[in-house]
């Protein structure tokens, strides 16, 4: 058992937690904890783009921005929240910049930007380039960027530990216990204030483009610890997934000028969204997909659809769209642009597939690929935990694993991105100026007790079941079931079955007894996270008797504004889940038909 | 189809010596070498162990030694192998902590000893700096490098070398000394232009083999060699 | 093993580099073999020269060996062209892109080269 | 901007060694063309065996091919031709000892071992060049 103290704790280093871990250890000691090296962490799996209205290219502004965000919200996100981000966008890349981040360059040598779903000039309702990218690595060169600035400002990392409890003490936070995986041993991080950054949960489901590492750990870590998980059944499924592998082809393919076809041969998004086509918003193309699909209209009737991003296809639907370069020729790509701009896509698809976007359609469906709820924070990252938004003293979260809520019902590609650095960056600021002002709290005797009477019990469970089997069909019912579309019955049934796989989980056994990187151990403590979460994901999304956004039903197809235009809070309680709900934060964006 | 997949195993805690387990599963043609590590870890052994995340070659995490050559698990398909057997041994040159897991401080020790962020000591403009295709297209191969260590453990000097850089933060050097928004080009060539920097390095091209990004690793060596001697960037 | 990170000759050599491993193998193997025989070669002279002692004699037997002719011949028709090719990707590193083909025109010109020394040396040996 | 002048980089024994050992490679390849060649004009195509012509090539000194009848050999032994050979045999042992070190080093870290070998290799350097170009002088 060894002990450490320092004023802030990260937990999590990717971008968020990175972010967080520079601006705080700027004014505080700061520890960054990961259960990963930094740079394995997913946001450099991040492909597309950084969405900010830096108008390089053509018009832009923040307040398009940020209405874009809303109405892609599905008007569930707080307005307060995105107003706050989509004006922090523009300085929040030009420091990435100042960084050194690697963007792509424009021929004046300002930063590229290229179009990308939802993001749309609010005059005309085109699309406009708003994403700032470098190729389609964008989460990669951002992941590098930070962790090379953290490596320069001697920021103290803990790699390869295991956040297991968070302490609280008289309803403030004290400090988290964490698991260092090389050597089994427990260490007691004493703390002022502690910063979530863990990512999100996307391993619930079958297909899906995240992390192995993507288990909710942190949602499900302050559940335990009582504080509720916001929004829980607002997961977007991104339209382009590699077929059966989700691996995720990105957004910017179809921003580059890039269809996705059916069956017939017909770019069908032309009937869903009629203005900006395949530039809709993620969830509006999902489910045009899924309906595509469910009517036979897949690829040989499997179910894939193609995206087709060859030049002579991207040229003629150009023309067909009319769609201009920004000194008004018309748009044209070559098959060296493509390759140029979207190198680690054709290296996933010939790798994987064996196919060569260049020349042939990639087959793609959707995939599951972000978590748009997590734990509830305002504006600074700060953690809220009830219904009138009171602050947990010293608790902070960011990234994907927080609910700020600037994504509501959907999120819009870019924005993830720029969720992560600008809440990462307050509530790493918050937390130093909190643990600036505030005493460390004494700790509880045994304060590692908690944690390690649950990882006892996993190490010497004795059961017959084996995880594999438990998880595999807990992303079958969810993908299924609470996937992208939704129906009652379906939803019922997945309730019921994770609850039956929560108590065979109690049945599970572990060939690993052993001390040094025991990932077995590890691997069932996250399949018991996801459970949780998977449980409070269901029973958010059972209850929720509307479609908004990513949460998309059969049974009740329109929005329901007048009951539902509200978070959802979820506490699990004795074993089960409460519900609570609070209202969403409108200023100045009145809530009304949403059509692309 | 059936493959059979020989692996390395060594754990200090079970008191055996190191030695090889075989497996024989079904696999698709299509699967990953990763795929059938978590088969095996899933209804086999669970002590099987091996570092893994986005399964998809943009993390990093499981670089492994697959019949001889260094691979990422999660890039290589049953279909790209010629044989139906397989021989996974963990990277060379990083003390082995347990199975295929490999003590990984020693690669990151080297690389954080080359300067590797952006140095640019002027007070930033208001908007980005500016930067044009051209000199961003200069450095853009080296920006790829996503810290996996195949290059460096795939290199006969740094195996036998501990004091060498190797080509990892050779090519982290790189992307910054090539960066011309970047002031530290100097210091960075300084450093490189010791007995255990670039001139360790004898241009056996392994790393170039070995990444899974295909950066062309002794090329940007063979760059910084080149900026030294030559006293210029260009 | 636990936590020395050297790698042992045996298990660096199992490693299935390329071409230009082996190259850069052969390249050490033969510029030692240059070295150490030319070093031997002048120490063993100076001693013949100078206070006539026999063992000069008997290193310049080994030299005299068709068998030893045709190794450090090799060597040095190996250790020349490899080392050129080396010398023009240090000039020219854009041109390491094209290193494959420059090992496959580097065995171009040696086993033609030594071929024919070869030819012509076996020739004059079994001529006497 | 200030990266972009770069200052003189500093000339350590790796920098001018790496940087001697590509130059005088190719010096040697240069000395051993002429050195075939000329012995070719002279009239070693008819009147040399191969062994003896390589030896030449490498070591362009009447004493190294003393059993062979090449009427114009004492050509080689104007001043010219000495300055030539010595710098063959000069560039011939540096560029070979320093290979020698190069690859011992690759094994070695600094200490005493590291000192030591140098200092081995740089007497077996200075011996080795010095009954070189006293060949070259005294034949």
């Amino acid at each position: 058992m060894q002990k450490h103290q320092y004023e802030v704790v990260v937990v999590g280093a990717g971008g968020a937690g990175l972010t967080a871990a520079l601006y705080a250890s700027h004014k505080a000691s700061t520890a960054v904890i990961s259960k990963l090296y930094p740079t394995r962490s997913h946001t450099g799996a991040a492909q597309g783009g950084i969405g900010a209205a830096l108008g390089n290219t053509e018009e832009d502004h923040p307040e398009w921005h940020a209405f874009d965000t809303v109405k892609g919200s599905d008007y569930l996100g707080d307005q307060e929240a995105i107003d706050f981000m989509a004006d922090e966008a523009v300085d929040a890349v030009y420091e990435l910049e100042h960084m050194g981040l690697p963007f792509s360059r424009n021929p004046d040598g300002t930063i590229a930007q290229r179009p990308f779903g939802g993001h749309t000039n609010n005059e005309t309702g085109k699309p406009v380039r708003r994403a700032c990218y470098a190729a389609d690595r964008t989460g990669h060169m951002i992941l590098q960027t930070l962790f090379q600035q953290s490596i320069k400002n001697k920021v103290r990392f803990f790699d390869e530990f295991y956040v297991l409890d968070l302490l609280i003490v008289d309803g403030k936070t004290a400090g988290v216990i964490a698991l260092e995986l090389a050597t089994g041993e427990m260490h007691i991080f004493h703390s002022k204030t502690v910063i979530i950054a863990t990512g999100g949960h996307g391993r619930v489901w079958e297909i899906t483009s995240n992390a192995y590492s993507y288990t909710g750990d942190g949602v499900a870590l302050t559940l335990r610890r009582g504080i509720p998980a916001e929004d829980m059944e607002f997961f977007q499924f991104h339209p382009t997934g590699i077929y059966r592998m989700g691996i995720l082809i990105t957004e910017g393919v179809r921003g580059e000028g890039g269809v996705l076809i059916n069956g017939e041969g017909e770019r069908f998004m032309e009937r869903y969204a009629p203005t900006v086509k395949d530039l809709a918003s993620r969830d509006v193309i999902s489910r045009a997909m899924y309906l595509e699909m469910k009517d036979g209209r897949g690829i040989d009737g499997k179910r894939y659809l193609h995206m087709d991003v060859t030049p002579e296809v991207v040229n003629h639907y150009a023309d067909v769209d009319g769609r201009k370069n920004p000194d008004g020729s018309p748009y044209r790509v070559t098959a060296s642009d493509i390759l140029n701009k979207l190198p680690d896509i054709i290296d996933f698809c010939e790798t994987y597939i064996g196919i060569n976007p260049i020349s042939d359609p990639m087959p793609v469906q959707p995939t599951a690929h972000y978590a748009m709820g997590g734990i509830p924070t305002n504006k600074f990252g700060e953690v809220v935990v009830d219904e009138k938004n009171t602050i947990l003293p010293g608790l902070y979260a960011a990234g994907e694993v927080a609910c700020v809520s600037v994504h509501g019902a959907n999120r819009l590609g870019t924005n993830a991105l720029l969720d992560l650095i600008i809440f990462g960056k307050y509530s790493g600021l918050k937390a130093a100026e909190y643990s600036a002002s505030e005493p460390y709290l004494d700790l509880p005797k045994e304060p590692e007790a908690f944690a390690m009477q649950q990882l006892d019990s996993i190490r010497q469970s004795k059961g017959n079941e084996r995880m594999i089997d438990i998880a595999a069909e807990m992303k079958q019912v969810m993908f299924d079931h609470v996937g992208v579309f939704r129906v009652e019955e379906g939803m019922q049934q997945a309730v019921d079955k994770v609850r039956e796989l929560k108590e065979r989980f109690k049945e599970i056994t572990i060939d690993d007894k052993g001390l040094k990187f025991n990932n077995n151990l590890i691997e069932a403590w996250e399949l018991s996270n996801l459970i949780d979460i998977a449980e409070v994901t269901a029973v958010s999304a059972l209850a929720r008797t509307e479609s908004r956004g990513a949460h998309s039903r059969d049974d009740y197809s329109e929005r329901d504004d007048k009951n539902w235009l509200k978070h959802t809070l979820a506490w699990m309680e004795n074993g089960g889940v409460r519900l609570g709900y609070k209202p969403v934060q409108i200023t100045k964006y009145k809530p009304k038909a949403r059509a692309y | 189809m059936q493959v059979t997949l020989k692996i390395f195993r060594y754990n200090p805690e079970d008191g055996r010596k190191k030695h090889y387990d075989t497996f024989t599963l079904d696999a698709d043609p299509t699967d990953r070498i990763l795929d059938l590590l978590e088969q095996i870890k899933g209804s086999e052994d669970g002590t099987l162990g091996f570092r893994r995340a986005c399964a998809h070659g943009v993390c990093g995490s499981d670089a492994i030694r697959i019949n001889g050559v260094n691979r990422l698990a999660c890039k290589v398909l049953v279909q790209d192998l010629k044989s139906r057997k397989v021989t996974i041994e963990p990277i060379l040159g990083l003390p082995i902590e347990k199975d295929l897991i490999i003590n990984m401080e020693p690669f990151f020790d080297h690389y954080r000893s080359v300067m590797p962020y952006f140095v640019n000591d002027d007070p930033p403009p208001s908007k980005e700096r500016l930067q044009s295709p051209e000199d961003r297209e200069r450095f853009d191969d080296t920006t790829k490098c996503i810290l996996c260590a195949a290059c460096s453990t795939s290199c006969p000097s740094y195996w036998v070398n501990e004091e060498y850089v190797g080509p990892a933060a050779i090519v982290n050097a790189h992307r910054f000394i090539f960066d011309n928004r970047d002031q530290a080009a100097s210091e960075r060539l300084e450093i490189l232009n010791e007995q255990f920097g670039v001139y360790r390095c004898h241009t056996i091209f392994n790393c170039t083999d070995a990444c899974p990004r295909d950066i062309q690793v002794t090329q940007a060596i063979g760059e910084v060699k080149k900026a030294i001697v030559n006293g210029r960037l260009d | 093993m636990a936590l020395s990170r050297k790698v042992g000759l045996i298990a660096g050599a199992k490693y299935k580099g390329g071409g230009p491993m082996l190259s850069w193998v052969l390249h050490r193997i033969s510029g030692l073999g240059i070295i150490i025989f030319v070093t031997l070669h002048v120490i063993a002279s100076f001693l013949t020269q100078q206070l006539g002692s026999d063992l000069g004699i008997f290193v310049n037997t080994i030299y005299e060996s068709i068998y030893f002719q045709l190794f450090i011949v090799f060597c040095a028709i190996f250790h020349g062209v490899n080392g050129f090719r080396i010398i023009l990707l240090d000039i020219w590193p854009r041109l390491i892109r094209y290193q494959k083909e420059s090992t496959w025109i580097e065995w171009f010109v040696i086993v033609p080269l030594y071929g024919l020394i070869v030819f012509i040396m076996i020739q004059r040996f079994l001529q006497g | 901007m200030r990266s972009r002048v770069m200052p003189k980089p500093s000339w350590n024994l790796e920098y001018l060694m790496w940087v001697f050992t590509r130059l005088s490679g190719l010096s040697i390849i240069l000395f051993v063309v002429i050195g075939i060649s000329a012995g070719l004009l002279m009239g070693a195509r008819t009147q040399m065996d191969l062994g003896t012509l390589m030896r030449w090539g490498f070591f362009p000194n009447p004493n190294h091919v003393l059993d062979s009848d090449i009427p114009d050999l004492f050509l080689w032994t104007n001043g010219f031709w000495q300055v030539m050979q010595i710098l063959v045999v000069f560039f011939a042992a540096t560029h070979g000892f320093n290979g020698l070190r190069v690859v011992l080093e690759d094994y070695s870290s600094p200490g005493f071992w590291q000192v030591f070998t140098r200092f081995l290799i740089f007497l077996l350097w200075i011996f080795s060049t010095l009954v070189g170009i006293y060949v070259i002088i005294s034949s």
